[in-house]
Parts: C-alpha cells; structure tokens; sequence
C-alpha cells in the first residue's frame, strides 16, 4: 500500500488525475496545502472510486476556514495522523 | 523508521518548506530518525543563509539549522540547482573566483546522487513540491 | 448595488489565489494596498481559487504564518471599497456572501470583462 | 512489447512536464541518469504534458537555452531502456509514437498503476 | 483592444478560462511559453469564440517542436510581433 | 513608446526570466524606451550576482546588468520580496547586522510604490509571470 499525497487544487491542473491513475485499489490518497480544497463537497465528487481511502489534513483545512465545510466522506487527520500514514504504507509518491 | 525529506518548493513563495518543516518536526517527535533534509529545485533557496523575513513570521533558514542542531539532521543542497540560482559556500565562491558567500553551514552542497542513495537507503522518502 | 454604478478606476488587482498554499494573495494585496496609499484608486477582483481568500475563519499557518485576514480588513482603512468576486467561482466552491469577511459584488464573464475594460492598469495575482 | 514482461527496477522517474517551459523535466532527466550511473535500474514514465518531452524537432531555446534532446539521446548510454508514456496524453496532445525520439511503450492507467506498484522509489517532477 | 498574454498549458488549470472570460470583443490573446500548447489542433477547441484573435509565438512553438503542428486558424508571430501586438494594445495582462 | 516589465518568475525554474529578456531586446531594437524592469515574488532570484550557470547556459543576471550598461534600463527589485528570500544589497545587510551582501548595481531595492507608478505612468507595462 502506497500514500498519494496531493498538495494542489482540484482546479490547478491535472494533477489529481494523475495521482488518480497512478493508484493501486488499496492505495490511499492524503490532501494537504491547497489540495484540501478536494475536501469541499462540491468538488469531492473529483475522487470518486477511493472512498474510504481519502484522508485530508487538519491543520491545512483550519488554516483556509475550511474545517467545517468539508465533506463527511474524507477522513481528517492531523499531522500526527499524516506521519502515521506514512509509516503504515511502504512508500509515499507526491503529486504537485 | 529512517526518514528522509526532499523538497523542491521555494520559501515564503509556496507552503512546500513549510509543510516539509511541520512534517519534520511530527516524525522526530513520535520518536523516527530524520536522516536528511534534501534541498532540489526551488527548494535550494531554503539554504540562503541572508534571508531576513518579518520578526512576525517563520524563520525557515533557522528552523532547518534548529533541525540539524537538535537531531543531527543532515541538510544536503543539490550543488547542481544552487549554483544556477546564486547560492554557494565559501569554497565554491572562491573556485568560481566570486567574492561572499550565500550558503553556509550546517548546509551542504552535494551531488543529486545522494538523492538517490536517501530514496533507496532510508525507509521513507516523503516529498514536498511547490 | 448594480453593476452600472461602477466607476472607471487607476488599478485593478485580480487576486486568483487563496491564503497559505502560496504568497500571491498576500503579495496581490500588497500591491493594492500600497496603490492605495499613494492616492489611486483600487479595485480588488477575486477570482477562481481567489474567491477562498474572502473565507471567514481564516487562521494561522501551522508554524504560525499569518493569515491574509487582518490584511483583508485593512482594506477599508486604506479606502478599498471596489470589491468584486468571480460568481461562477463561488457556485464552484459552493460559497454564498454570507461565507465572505467583506461583502462584495458578484460578477458574471460579461461584467468581469468591463470590470477589466474600465481599468488603466490591471495586474493579475 | 507486452506489458508482462516489465521487469521489476529500483527507481521509476516521473516525468509531467515538457522542455523549455520549467526546468522539471531536466531536473528530472539529471535524476534519472544520476540513479543509472549509479548502478541502479531506472524506468521513465512520461505523462501529461510531459510526453511533449519526447518530441522530435525540439530546438534551443530563443536565448540558446539547450533542450533536452541531447540529453534524452544519453539514455541509451546509460542504459535506461525502460521507457513509457502515457497513452491517454498522447491522445489528448493528438501523438503518435512516429513523433517521438525514442521508442516508448504505450501505458493506459491500470498498467500505470501497475508501474508505479513494480518500482521501491518513484520520483515524480 | 488589450492584449492578454497565457504563458501557460491548457492543462495547467483554469488559466485559459480566466482569461477568456476577461475578454471583451475586440481583445487579442497571445500564447507563449508552455502556453503555445493551446495552438495544437486537439486542443484550439479551448480558444473558441476568439477566432482571428488568437496568436501564438513562434520562437516557442520552434523550440517545442511544434511550429508543423500547430492549427491554421491560429496567427503565428515571432517577437517582433509580440511587441508590435503592445503597441497596438492599450494594455495587456497576463495569466500565469 | 516607453515601456516597463514586471518580473515575477525565478530565473532556471520557468521560462519567465527568458521570455521577459527576449521581449525586453526586442522592443529596444525596435527602438522602443524600456524605462525599468521590475521584480517581484520569484522574480527578484534574478539579482542574486553569486548565479553561476553553467558556461553553456544563458547568464540571466549578466543579461539584466547589460541592458542597464547598453540602455541604461533600471533594474528595481521590491525590498520586501526580496529581503524573505535572502536577497540584500550592502545597505540592508549592515542594518541587519549581516555579513556580505547578495544583491549589487546596477540591481536596487526598491518598494512596491515605483512599480504602481511605472504601471500608470509608462505606456505599457507588460508582466511575465512563473
């Protein structure tokens, strides 16, 4: 299992599809920067396929006043949860 | 776990130094080793050592030195990307017979080859772009 | 207020970033701000990702980098009042201006198009 | 070729970006031939904009910046011989493999994430 | 007339919409950079609405590999009609 | 016609920096004034003079400084944009209680201010943005 990390917005180029089509079905996909934007629910639908899968960072979404916008299908998580994540899968690919 | 980062984000410009500085900071503190902080593209702009932001904001230049003080954190600038965008050690300044300097310890400049060494050797390479 | 009252203005500042992810926004508002302060007057478009910079509830960076915030509510001191969001942004993102720090004019391609045609100088961030 | 016989490599670079616009693809190229002179097998997915990298007829830049031509001619020498593009780009850009430099195979997204999956380092720019 | 100057892909995010959507009748846009991408047959549909108006610079589409490439109905112009184009602008603006 | 440029790319990184000295040249000889060059955001990584290229590769900030010596175009660079980065003439590093210096003529620190004016004074004003 590898961790996807995005740090651009859905609106930013392809980025996200890209991350998308380099994904195995147990990989997950962690949004942090501009990349929480992803989170909100009228974009969320973008990453269809990998519920479950989605995790978006705390401190990012506080950060832009987004924490209570987003979408409930997107797992939050801290920075502890990010370094968390990146010790249970075996490598970390970045898309930005 | 033996952690390394790259990034490739410049300071101030984009969030990248930033988060690779937050993520450094959350390893170390739930007990992993950081092994190195590689500096390529934009990023080698982390490494100069001028820099003078707002007393009201991060000091990224002084957070990697603290990194390297308080854990040993090796901090490695890709020689390569630094010498096109202005920054080199004294050694380097004085082979391109340039007065000053604008990189200085515990920065320093190597070869992208070690790049490759972190990614394959360390248990974790994370990445953080512009 | 109706888009006809706007009046032809010095500078235009299209602000297409939000807060944190880059400097754009900050540096955009820098310079209208200072367009400001030398007598001009300044009108601030926000734009595509630029309509998140008007979000309440901004906070500070994880290393606690300032927010654009108390930048944004300077704006009045230094006489901003010509504010302007994207609307086809805000129905992307799924804002109303009841989201917004500041209240501003919604426009459509068309009104966006004058906005730029009434301007001397327009410099995109 | 078929896709089943990739073999597994030790580092898979990236590459999502063309010549002359940002210096990602040769800061990309540089990486890859580093790992091989190295010692260490190394594949080369090009996708999104970056299949315009592989492009024939790219010249110098308009104040004789150097493409990355000559550069993707190295790769022979130094034995980097798995090389791949994405084939939904390739559509997008209207490309065919007779307008490329070098011979690549063709990838659609599941053998991309196969890819992806086969390698212990990839390195994205 | 004021020329709008996109130095980025189509790809890139919203740039290209921006732009168009700033544009008044009698505006011109010029591509250069990674921006002459958008002068490719399989992508020129993105600049529709502005036929007659849009440019591409030559010295960028040539050292692309691009310069056979490109669809007729965009004008080409080396840098000395870049220049010729601000003259003949009131203004320009530029997305990036 | 008098004309100014806005510069906010980093040299290397984007092609910015080499579109704005081709655009810039060309207007000269078309016998355009090019009154200054101004940058800001990454842009101001254009002044860094300890930029060592490889020899084979267009020397950016030489480029700048021979359109100042030829044209005698003025090569200003926002103070504050540049200061975050690491970039400071002598000035700025004494009053920092710095070392060295990293930015010279015929580069200078400026504020935003001038680029407002040159914006609504020169007759185009053209940017070149990353």
């Amino acid at each position: 299992m590898k961790l996807h990390i995005v740090n651009c917005a859905p609106d930013a180029g392809r980025v996200v599809q890209q991350a998308l089509s380099a994904m195995t079905t147990d990989d997950r996909l962690l949004l942090i920067e501009d990349g929480v934007q992803g989170a909100l629910p009228s974009l969320v639908d973008g990453f269809s396929g990998i519920e479950g899968r989605l995790y978006v960072l705390r401190e990012d979404l506080e950060a832009r006043g987004l924490m209570s916008r987003h979408d409930d299908r997107v797992t939050v998580v801290d920075v502890d949860g990010f370094v968390t994540l990146t010790e249970q899968a075996e490598q970390t690919l970045s898309w930005y | 776990m033996r952690y390394a980062i790259l990034l490739m984000g410049a300071p101030y410009s984009d969030q990248a130094s930033h988060s690779a500085l937050r993520f450094a900071r959350a390893l170390l503190a739930r007990g992993h080793r950081l092994e190195t902080v590689f500096f390529y593209h934009d990023g080698v702009y982390n490494a100069a050592r001028l820099a003078a932001p707002p007393q009201d904001e991060p000091h990224l230049v002084d957070g990697w030195a603290a990194l390297n003080a308080e854990h040993g954190v090796t901090l490695q600038v890709c020689i390569a990307a630094a010498l096109r965008r202005g920054l080199m050690d004294e050694r380097e300044a004085s082979r391109h017979g340039k007065s000053g300097y604008s990189v200085e310890a515990p920065f320093e400049l190597t070869g992208l080859g070690q790049l490759i060494d972190l990614g394959l050797q360390c248990d974790r390479l994370v990445t953080f772009g512009p | 207020m109706r888009d006809g009252e706007t009046p032809a203005g010095d500078l235009l500042v299209i602000l297409r970033h939000g807060s944190h992810g880059t400097s754009w926004l900050r540096e955009g508002l820098d310079a209208a701000l200072v367009g400001a302060a030398f007598g001009r007057e300044v009108a601030l478009l926000f734009m595509g990702e630029g309509v998140l910079g008007l979000l309440e509830g901004q906070g500070q960076g994880a290393l606690g980098q300032k927010g654009t915030g108390p930048t944004l509510e300077m704006l009045e001191m230094y006489d901003i009042e010509a504010l302007y969001v994207e609307e086809q942004a805000m129905a992307r993102y799924g804002l109303e201006q009841r989201d917004f720090l500041l209240a501003a004019r919604h426009l459509d391609d068309t009104a966006i198009a004058e906005l730029v045609e009434r301007h001397a100088l327009v410099l995109t961030f």
